[in-house]
């Protein structure tokens, strides 16, 4: 079972655009088979990686709660190590090289939580793009500190009033901005989702993840993972992981949703767990939804802001359905807890998203042979959710902080 | 083929006795359908000849903000497909006269079954389907459904596309072909220039089929500046503004501006 | 000129101690000497750092910055990629192996801005030491974020109510509590300063960063930098860079203190720059300190907290005098500004402390030749930094979010 | 060396009438100078034996909560040292009978100058002088200047030193061995028990010298404690909250209650 990177990975997938992004999708699909095809693109998108982002990211041994849970070996891989704080990063230096092979002087992106606004003006500094990030008006309120370091780092944030003001709006504006530019512009979306060659290009791209840690389970365990676990918002950090291991039957793959406030409420993120999404077609392509019998797509929720979509990647929905992929669901406050106890145990703090996958974890290893090994792809470090940790612990002291700080705005001195 | 496609036929008639058509577009159940029935009758009143009827979603991806928010609000009412079926039967046998067409993004007839709906609008006596979110490549069940039950399916030009891209929708259109006349999505400003003039010289002689315009369309003057080079105007977000603002009499009032030209 | 890790450097160091922590400090040289004789302490160091920290960190090529300065080739020795985002991770991960051997099984520490609390907290719950932090009043209520995640990492934060209830009211504090607990505890100090053996230690523990430097210069540019650059505030990471070149002389290497608000202030850290620092004995060593006539310390200043301190490290001193090193400051704003530059021209947001050291480079680059480089070792990242950039970039749309937040307190959830 | 040790032979010769004698403990310039005038006189009047004066430093390491504070606010009131030296000077001529020291940190002597600060300790009548963070191993030149100018340099005993460290350090030490009764630094709260009985049998074996008991002595049950185990009791902070809290009266009354009693 190999993965071809086409348009369709069994029924799903495709490229369902308006007519307006014919011309864009096409020159950007031609470009993907080249890149594809050169194993130049991939040598100099690695050494940037390492050079610029530290890649190969290591495997830390959990050995603190691996004790704790008496049972399988818990082994992590540190994505959160990436500059920029996660597996982000991957995904936005290789579209930016891909970017600068069709001409391209400038990118653009959606962002909801900011996380991938971050990195798409990261590297448009670093590869000398002009950049605009479109963000809804309500997700800007929320992630301040991202929009902040944003135009910090020169790109032009441009928070969208209308609709929901959410992720979705930004994701059409950005559309529009394409469509109208579409010579110099290249519209960086940020995960294995919407419209091929997206799912098929940034799922090739943070392969990169699953390639480093074959190789260094071989050089340091000698064998594989017994079992892999790894949070779906879009799916390319789980595809990351996941796709150098499809080959091997013998290792188990685990996707894990957010089940929200529940995985009996309405009020989750769940796509590919049985009975909760639905195959449809939205956003130019077509997999599970988190959507009504008509079609209508519902309210998703999660502590995660990166957990928390409609779609999913298409190549996920495609190997859930063929048994390759397990998936599970894991509810806010279980992500809570095994943040508290990983950052306890081990030192370190996980962003809430990778918190699903490490709550998952916790519930498989004891129930796993000492031989066994769990491999958790930490896709980024928690810092971000610093508002929420502090808001979600009910921190006494933290909030007389903000208060103070509301207090006492000063003024620049220089 | 020809024969059996009831929206060309009536747009080739029409056109004898008028220098270009108006197609005009509401969002059911936006405000309610309620005022969706006196909205059709102003319309089709005031001269409208083509009466494009959008089925909300919650993603409408290739809408501009005034009818993404009809969209939006019109779901937050509650709004179903069967509803939309049952009062397209209504206007359709109350303006017998007229043609009526449905548009919707693709996960609303994939949802419910496009054998369904597609069938299902025949018998409401819809005559064509516009899906902005199905491009042909993926459009072969839509296409044997729309053959099956005489429904034209109407493909949309774009500034962007080659000439390739132009013969190929071409071949899949029927009925009309929407040429949208600006980059980006609806409900902005367009420039009505020399490109324009020239690209729709060029759509006309691919397309070889009555050429509707759309996108941007918001006084008489935009559609005197069509005549000539295109069969039908659409006009979508002003008539929600219109309607919003200052209600049915300047609906009516708006259309008739607009007709009264011609 | 090889440095002997020994308790002096030239006539600077020693160890000024209260009889009291006689004991403490025999047993600590004791060990010292022990794992430095040990290549197998070196080896578990230097492995605990890659699969935990993700070691060696990559240098950079500021392919930009070098362009915009039309100079010397600047590169980027990126110690922002470090596990707790700072060189600060090398020396706590090192003292805490060191403890362990000691059989200790608590670790405490001063924190001044809070990142050596935060390293060290880190380190204690991966080690599973039990942890105190002391920190001076004040700077918990400035720091609020860091002490949330010492204590979430299950350190205990103690907050100094008497004195200056700043830094050297919670070294104090820390002596104290050693004194009282010196069977099972380990003082574990952030910088090469303090008494014998404490900057040997350091800084024999962060001369990891110049081993790799070293090493990463050789392999990827076939020679060595013409200079390298790193801030001083203890010494820890320029001592860190510098020590494997200091036998190359030449190979220049330029500390970079905080001139505060300016040379010609009084508000400022300077120590190293000639007539800015004077010989003196305090808080346990001898060395430059930013000092009266009569001995009395003065107040340092720095837009950078981690340079903001009244001594520096005895090596340091002792290199500077022999010419082997030179020194140079540079301001609160110049700082701020290159800082500016370095998010726009490369993505990466530097510490304010690194900012120092950046500062100084563009200053340095245009003046040199295309075929000489610069090695700027840049000590951590500036996400902590968010408060004092959004204070000092006087940011509207920050100042609204802090107020909005401090406004909308909610409530846990769960 | 044993005749030339002015300070041995005071507490020799005061040992001989009282059971126990009393070190007072002051900071130079805290709350001022014109004080300090008067709280030496009612030390020397309410029977204290020896006056420990500290000259203020700013990194006042081996030092509690309520000392380091009268550290900090001395300077801040500008004190300098050669204000300190004047006033021993004076108050040493005032009280000839009585022995007077100097405490200070090891920078201020430093930057003074070793020779300079002891010769001038000298000139103003002082008899010893302690400097917790000056070991034996960094001393050189201070215990060559205060041989040469009969200055006893005092060093200091804590409960977790080895025997050997004992010895080194009651090689050096002249005048007294000044003991810490507890494990910390000043101003806390000491457990008068048996381990240190044990501890002061041991300091006495091996100091053959008069040992001072300093650190946490607050009330007079503790210098009760203390006769027949040490020759010394220093109060330090006590004296300071006690002036602090009552003033020159309050301090008079204090001493006079642990004098009184013996
Ligand atoms: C740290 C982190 N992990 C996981 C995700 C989920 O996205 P994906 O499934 O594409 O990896 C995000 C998305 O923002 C993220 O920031
Ligand atoms: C990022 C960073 N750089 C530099 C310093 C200065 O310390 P040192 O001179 O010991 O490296 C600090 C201290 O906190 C720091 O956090």
């Amino acid at each position: 079972m190999k993965l071809k990177y086409d348009s369709y990975y069994g029924s799903f997938g495709g490229r369902f655009n308006p007519e307006i992004l014919h011309g864009v999708f096409t020159e950007l699909t031609e470009t993907f088979e080249k890149v594809k095809a050169d194993n130049n693109f991939w040598l100099e998108y690695e050494k940037i990686l390492k050079n610029y982002s530290g890649r190969p990211t290591p495997i830390t041994e959990a050995t603190n709660l691996t004790a704790h849970f008496k049972g399988a070996k818990i082994l992590i891989k540190r994505e959160d190590l990436n500059h920029t704080g996660s597996h982000k990063i991957d995904n936005v230096v290789g579209q930016g090289l891909l970017a600068q092979r069709m001409g391209k002087k400038r990118l653009i992106a959606e962002t909801g939580a900011g996380q991938h606004g971050v990195a798409v003006a990261t590297i448009a500094a670093k590869l000398g793009f002009s950049c605009t990030i479109y963000m809804g008006e309500i997700d800007a309120k929320r992630q301040r500190p991202n929009v902040f370091w944003m135009e910090k780092l020169g790109a032009e944030v441009i928070e969208i009033k209308s609709g929901s003001r959410t992720l979705k709006e930004a994701i059409n504006e950005a559309f529009r901005d394409w469509v109208n530019n579409p010579k110099d512009t290249h519209y960086l979306l940020g995960t294995a989702c919407g419209p091929h060659p997206f799912p098929s290009l940034v799922a090739w791209l943070q392969s990169i993840i699953g390639k480093e840690a074959k190789r260094q389970m071989i050089k340091d365990y000698q064998k594989l993972p017994t079992k892999i676990i790894a949070s779906v918002g879009g799916g390319s950090n789980s595809l990351g992981i996941f796709q150098e291991f499809i080959e091997h039957k013998e290792v188990g793959l685990v996707a894990v949703e957010a089940a929200g406030l529940g995985v009996d409420t309405d009020n989750h993120s769940m796509r590919l767990t049985a009975n909760k999404g639905t195959v449809g077609i939205a956003q130019g392509y077509k997999t599970l939804f988190f959507q009504d019998e008509e079609g209508q797509m519902r309210k998703t929720h999660s502590i995660a802001a990166g957990l928390d979509y409609i779609g999913v990647s298409p190549i996920l929905a495609y190997l859930v359905e063929k048994k390759r992929i397990d998936c599970a669901a894991i509810s806010d406050k279980e992500a809570l807890i095994a943040a508290k106890l990983t950052m306890r145990k081990e030192g370190i703090i996980p962003a809430l998203e990778s918190a699903h996958a490490l709550a998952q974890a916790f519930k498989e290893a004891p129930k796993m042979d000492k031989k066994d090994i769990i491999l958790v792809n930490l896709s980024g470090r928690g810092d971000k959710d610093i508002f929420n940790f502090g808001d979600l612990f009910f921190d006494k002291k933290w909030q007389t902080f903000i208060k103070q700080k509301a207090a006492n705005q000063i003024e620049s001195k220089i | 083929m020809i024969n059996s496609d009831f929206l060309s036929s009536y747009i080739k008639k029409e056109r004898q006795a008028k220098p270009i058509l108006i197609m005009a577009h509401l969002v059911l159940g936006y405000p309610d359908f309620k005022t969706n029935h006196e909205q059709v009758d102003v319309m089709v009143k005031a001269g409208a000849d083509i009466i494009e009827m959008q089925i909300p979603f919650s993603e409408p991806i290739a809408d501009g903000p005034v009818i993404a928010k009809a969209n939006q609000l019109s779901l937050a009412r509650g709004t179903k497909i069967q509803d939309c079926l049952d009062f397209a039967q209504k206007v359709t046998t109350r303006h017998p006269k007229k043609a009526f067409i449905f548009m919707s993004y693709v996960n609303i007839l994939f949802m419910r079954g496009i054998a369904n709906i597609i069938s299902q609008s025949e018998k409401a006596g819809i005559k064509g389907w516009i899906v902005p979110d199905l491009p042909p490549e993926e459009a072969d069940v839509y296409l044997a459904e729309c053959a099956k039950h005489k429904i034209s399916p109407i493909f949309i030009y774009a500034p962007t596309h080659s000439l390739a891209r132009l013969k190929t929708l071409a071949n899949y259109s029927k009925g009309m072909i929407y040429a949208v006349a600006r980059k980006g999505i609806t409900g902005g400003k367009t420039n009505f220039n020399q490109e324009l003039i020239e690209r729709l010289t060029i759509y006309r002689k691919i397309a070889k089929k009555p050429l509707a315009v759309g996108f941007g369309i918001s006084q008489a003057e935009d559609v005197d500046f069509l005549i000539g080079k295109a069969d039908i105007v659409v006009i979508g977000s002003k008539l929600i503004e219109v309607l919003d603002e200052g209600g049915l009499t300047a609906l009516d009032l708006f259309l008739r501006k607009i007709r009264g030209n011609h």
